[in-house]
């Protein structure tokens, strides 16, 4: 199999602006991957199924990653000019200095939503190409290209990220939630999920779910028995 | 040996027993009294017959299975029957709301009654039956078409998707079985000239070298009984035609909504039909109540009877015990493109065999006939089917 | 919302249901087969629309057994979620097990001893020929077939499981291997008690075949019935017995070379109709080849040790990275996709089961047959509820 | 006819049926495979009255499997010596709280310390429930245990009609003699004994040469002479 940058370099190749990019990974399983474009995302992956050479012909796994908007503390050398007063031999004089100071600067990195998809070859026996594709953010803007056109393996898997991270597929022929219920309204695998407070907590000898369970049983609810 | 009168007494002692009872009525009375007795040992012995065969139904299975089966209740699970039905009694008796209460209550009593009836031309062994009807074959068969109302009614009535499947399914199956069934009798018919029941068995009870003439050792007969047996067990709805309840499919089919007693009566209703049938079934092909060997003829009749019930009884749980099931639209070309020419096909042999008078020359081309009829119908099948024997590749 | 009010969009493609039209007059009968019913393997439910027993429209409907197993996984070390993979596919737990351990050596760089490796193909191919043979006896049992198979290959499972417990302690939830090897080691007396059991398992297969391979019923049933194309078959992402009896040569065993698996000689059956009866036949013949690797594995196994002295148990923290791992498990490919993001919990724990996948295509091949039809193909699918709903 | 010939006669039937299925294996009749099937649970059926290897199953309540050495059902505290109490092996470590996956421990900390089976001042569980219906038997608890406190145990008869405080099981219903342990997993229990027995003659060794050396400098100390150096 053609290594992961020679697959970049056979997509741009094939489809001038693709706009692929390389992601390293750094763990010793050493499975690189490339982020696409959405805009090519169709156009690139058709390629990859069809190329006679690459025939990625079997996609085995779809999911999703959800990165949560961080709070980045960077330290950023700032440099301007500051008025001191500095003892001059006439006294305190004011005077303009250059001072170097270092500042801790926050800034919030906007989270994403990720979609990695995993493929292999079943024509010629090889693999594994990571593809993944981000979307603009987490709360609006969650559209990404249906990759279930060109593996139809996609259905159900894409079906389950929109149930569980909200991506939203276009293109896919019927988008519904998978695991949970119809009228369920949140995404249950995203990390900032918070669980409904409405289950039947069994009294477990936990501190903080046994407290939890003994006040429900005091207010008369939802507690079996 | 057969004249000796204690043997004698033995075989007949169910009738010497009525008519001793029904002596001590005043003689306007006396038949009336004596169908009613018949009635009442009917409606007690099969229901017990069929409680017994629940037991040695799941024991058979679980041997069949490698497992031991029922053996907790009672000496070798034996009272298992008792703690069923006293489980079946004590079950809440549900009825859908939007059932058609009236008919769904019906249905299990319509399908039980309508079998016990078919016993009353079945002859149980010498003298013992209950109503000698000159045309007793037919009204078998006409109680017998009368579970299938039951079925409907049933599947109907229940308001349930799969009850419905299920009691189309069973109508569709037992009307096309019941031609089967009607067809291969019929060459019994054709031989004996008669409908009576006891008729055919006493043209059966004759032996030749200590061989009985029973009408499954010749090739029409046996060809008969084995259409027979098909259509018999579709008609039960026994494995591997019991797709009106196929339980992987259907749930439960027809029956699906019901539970308690009502439930209870459709499983003795399916056990007491296929009583009947096999008793029928022993009447036509197998001699009914004659002894397989003319030195056994000391033996009770009644002995033999029910033994041959028993037998065939087995060989339905046996056939239940290895067979997967057909579908509906295999089960209707089985029927209708398989067994019923090769049915219509044994009438012309049989009449063959009637006109070709005594000699090994019948023999021979009756069986030829019907042999190489089943072997290309069979191959035919199978072609029409698409179905065979296949041979697999390797990769390395 | 009923079956026939899900509007999906009807995609022109060659890897899209066919469109059944219902023939004749009359309304579609929907039936929800499922979540209670007999043969859905649990709790599973198909909303089926029926034109008379034809079926017209098909959708399954997962979730019945979801228990957001992944977000777990990411709640707890990556230990912890060991004994979870068993609950996922609770007939194979042993080979969960090793996908997720191979997931996890893949993302640290974990080598597994030698002996470890033996073993572990050991009870894989065990795991393999129980899990054909009670998914066939389910499949026959599906057929109307009282239980006979089944109990047939539940008195071969029997002996499987005993060996498992006496070796892993428990007989379904083993939870027996390791990041880096096995847990315990197996003593000379059960590995004698394992050569028995498979010296055994080849009279099982052929009593299983004389019971049912040549049965006219069986063949009528199964015999062009649930057809799937090997090029749907690949793009649908079928995997496992299933794909190969379409025709599809792709055995994980033989392309990954995981494990040791290219050490032993074995060949794959493959199927050239791709109905019922080819993924019953490749089940039956793959337990013979397993009970092959079975054999040459307990002949080879070397002497050693069956965890890698390295491996940590206590205070794993890979290093931030990530890593798929799969297996061919019984059902087809078993992956696991784990980021780390250095803490002592995965980032992201995901599992690719076999299950849910396969089941992909069940409306493919089901429109157009019968009710009775459909539970077979869905039988014959092999799926377990704890791996596709997870 | 006796059984063995019935048996014998069963066992040669397979062959007998495997060579009709040989001479018509390209053109099968309709039917012949479903009388091979036949066949075969008529086969099993008397053979399971005669052969009782074909017969797996075990009636349970009179008939028991010995349990397996490895098999694990809940897990139990170990304690040595006769008293649960004082001999109780966990130090209250938490590690297996930590690592349980389903959580189904809970351990409160002492306030003060007891000594351990080495002698060493050691924290001990004030408080140890296992909800063991919760508990999934995975056994991770015995594995990250550094103190071999936690085995598990085999008994598997624990039903109750109390559902929550029936199978709430504290450290007193959950504690075990070592005695138990060697009887139910002896391979497991005496290797265990043998680490903890090195592991104290280790304490001890390195206590005795602390004690040594404690007196040889006490006896130093006494009598000042010139330092010989050594003693650490």
């Amino acid at each position: 199999m053609k290594s992961v940058e020679e697959i970049k370099t056979a997509i741009e190749a094939a489809i001038p602006g693709a706009g692929v990019e390389f992601v390293s990974n750094p763990s010793p399983s050493a499975q690189h991957s490339l982020r696409l474009a959405p805009e090519s995302a169709i156009a690139v992956a058709t390629f990859l199924r069809d190329d006679a050479e690459l025939a990625f012909d079997f996609l085995s796994n779809v999911t999703g990653v959800d990165w949560p908007d961080k709070e980045v503390a960077e330290k950023v050398k700032v440099t301007r000019t500051v008025t001191k007063s500095v003892d001059g031999p006439e006294g305190p004089v004011e005077q303009q200095v250059e001072e170097t100071v270092e500042e801790t600067h926050k800034r919030v990195e906007p989270g994403c939503l990720e979609v990695v998809y995993h493929l292999y070859s079943v024509a010629k026996k090889h693999g594994t190409l990571v593809l993944r594709m981000r979307t603009v953010n987490r709360s609006d803007q969650t559209e990404l290209p249906s990759l279930t056109g060109v593996w139809r393996s996609a259905e159900f898997q894409e079906r389950e990220v929109f149930d569980l991270y909200g991506v939203v597929f276009s293109g896919h022929p019927d988008l519904r939630r998978l695991l949970m219920w119809d009228g369920f309204k949140d995404h249950p695998m995203r990390k900032d999920y918070v669980e409904p407070d409405d289950f039947e907590y069994e009294p477990t000898p936990h501190d903080e779910v046994l407290k939890r369970a003994q006040e429900r049983k005091s207010e008369g609810l939802g507690t079996r028995d | 040996m057969a004249a000796n009168p204690f043997f004698v007494n033995l075989d007949q002692i169910f009738v010497l027993l009525r008519n001793w009872l029904v002596g001590f009525l005043p003689v306007a009375l006396q038949p009336m009294a004596g169908v009613l007795l018949g009635v009442i040992a009917i409606v007690c012995v099969f229901p017990g017959l069929f409680a017994l065969t629940t037991v040695f139904e799941r024991k058979g299975l679980g041997r069949i299975q490698n497992r031991i089966g029922p053996n907790r209740v009672g000496p070798y699970g034996l009272l298992q029957p008792v703690a069923d039905g006293i489980k079946s009694l004590t079950k809440e008796d549900i009825v859908p709301l939007r059932a058609n209460a009236v008919v769904h209550f019906l249905a299990p009593l319509v399908l039980v009654v309508t079998v016990f009836m078919g016993f009353a031309v079945l002859p149980m062994g010498r003298n013992m039956v209950l109503v000698d009807m000159d045309a007793g074959l037919l009204f078998f068969f006409a109680m017998g078409a009368a579970t299938e109302l039951s079925v409907f009614m049933a599947g109907w009535s229940s308001r349930n998707k799969y009850s419905l499947l299920g009691a189309m399914r069973a109508v569709a199956q037992m009307i096309s079985y019941e031609v089967v069934l009607l067809l291969s009798s019929v060459a019994v018919v054709m031989i004996t000239g008669s409908l009576s029941l006891p008729k055919i068995v006493a043209a059966q009870n004759q032996y030749s070298n200590g061989f009985p003439h029973w009408y499954i050792f010749t090739p029409w007969g046996l060809a008969g009984f084995l259409t027979y047996a098909i259509a018999a067990t579709a008609e039960t709805n026994r494995s591997p035609f019991d797709l009106p309840e196929g339980e992987s499919e259907l749930v439960a089919g027809y029956h699906t909504e019901y539970s308690g007693f009502k439930f209870a009566l459709f499983f003795l209703g399916e056990y007491l039909a296929m009583f009947s049938i096999s008793g029928l079934g022993t009447t036509l092909f197998l001699g009914g109540w004659s002894a397989p060997f003319s030195f056994l003829t000391w033996v009770p009749s009644w002995f033999w009877f029910f033994g041959k019930v028993m037998l065939s009884i087995f060989v339905f749980i046996w056939m239940r015990g290895t067979l997967p099931r057909l579908r509906q639209d295999q089960l209707m070309n089985f029927a209708w493109k398989f067994v019923l020419p090769f049915t219509l096909l044994n009438l012309l042999v049989t009449a063959l065999w009637r006109f070709m008078g005594d000699g090994w020359q019948r023999w021979v081309v009756c069986t030829v006939i019907l042999v190489a009829a089943y072997v290309v119908m069979g191959r035919l099948e199978m072609r029409s089917e698409h179905f065979g024997r296949r041979s697999y590749r390797y990769a390395e | 919302m009923s079956v026939t009010d899900i509007k999906t969009e009807r995609v022109a493609g060659w890897n899209r249901p066919p469109v059944i039209e219902p023939d004749g007059e009359g309304e579609l009968l929907e039936v929800a087969m499922g979540p209670h019913h007999p043969s859905t393997h649990g709790v599973f439910r198909m909303d089926l629309a029926l034109d008379g027993e034809r079926v017209v429209r098909l959708k399954p409907v997962f979730g019945y057994l979801h228990r957001n197993h992944e977000k777990l996984g990411e709640g707890q070390s990556y230990l912890a979620s060991m004994p979870y993979t068993d609950r996922l596919d609770y007939i194979c737990s042993l080979t969960n097990n090793w996908a997720y351990a191979l997931a996890v050596e893949k993302l640290v760089g974990q080598e597994v001893p030698e002996r470890a490796e033996y073993i572990r193909v050991i009870l894989a191919e065990l795991t393999r020929v129980q899990n054909h043979a009670s998914s066939i006896g389910f499949l026959i049992q599906e057929m109307g077939a009282s239980g006979t198979p089944l109990m047939y290959a539940f008195k071969e499972r029997e002996k499987i499981l005993d060996l498992f417990e006496s070796l892993t302690g428990s007989r379904m939830m083993c939870n027996y291997m390791r990041f880096g090897g096995c847990r315990v080691d197996v003593s000379a007396p059960w590995l004698d008690a394992t050569r028995k059991v498979v010296a055994g398992l080849p009279v099982f297969v052929d009593e299983f075949e004389a019971l049912l391979s040549s049965n006219e019923i069986l063949m009528a049933r199964c015999q062009g019935v649930g057809i799937l194309r090997p090029e749907l078959a690949i793009n649908a992402g079928v995997s496992g017995p299933m794909l190969r009896a379409s025709g599809v040569n792709y055995d994980v065993r033989k392309v990954d070379h995981y494990g040791i698996y290219d050490r032993f000689q074995f060949r794959v059956p493959l199927g050239d109709h791709g109905d019922i009866y080819d993924r019953y036949m490749v089940r039956i013949l793959e337990m013979r080849e397993s009970i092959k690797i079975l054999e040459q594995a307990l002949k080879d196994l070397p002497a050693g040790p069956i965890m890698d002295p390295k491996a940590k148990l206590r205070g794993f923290r890979p290093k931030p990275g990530e890593a798929y791992g799969r297996i061919e498990a019984p059902k087809g490919e078993l992956g696991f996709y784990l980021i780390s993001d250095g803490g002592p919990n995965p980032y992201r724990y995901r599992v690719r089961t076999p299950s849910l996948i396969n089941l992909t295509i069940l409306e493919d091949m089901c429109l157009g047959h019968n009710v009775a039809d459909v539970v077979l193909i869905f039988g014959s699918v092999d799926i377990v509820l704890g791996e596709v709903d997870r | 006819m006796s059984y063995s010939s019935l048996a014998a006669w069963i066992l040669s039937w397979e062959k007998w049926t495997d060579s009709c299925w040989q001479l018509n294996l390209e053109d099968a009749l309709l039917g012949d495979g479903i009388l091979k099937g036949m066949a075969e649970t008529a086969r099993n059926f008397f053979g399971s009255y005669v052969s009782k290897e074909r017969l797996t199953t075990v009636e349970y309540p009179e008939q028991r499997i010995p349990t397996a050495e490895n098999a694990r059902v809940f897990p139990f505290l170990v304690y040595d010596g006769a008293n649960w109490e004082a001999g109780m092996r966990c130090v209250a470590c938490q590690i297996c709280e930590k690592e349980c996956p389903p959580k189904c421990i809970y351990i409160e900390k002492s306030a003060d310390k007891k000594p351990d089976y080495v002698g060493k001042q050691q924290f001990y569980p004030t408080r140890f429930d296992i909800d063991v219906s919760v508990c999934m038997s995975c056994q991770i608890c015995v594995e990250v245990c550094p103190f071999e406190a936690i085995k598990m145990d085999t008994q598997f008869e624990l039903a109750t009609d109390d559902r929550f405080g029936g199978l709430l099981f504290d450290r007193k219903e959950l504690s075990r003699s070592n005695e138990y342990y060697h009887s139910i997993h002896p391979t497991e229990a005496s290797e265990v004994d043998a680490r903890l027995a090195e592991e104290k003659a280790k304490v001890e060794a390195k206590a005795k040469a602390a004690a040594e050396a404690a007196a040889a400098k006490a006896a130093a100390a006494a009598n000042p002479a010139p330092p010989a150096g050594g003693g650490s």
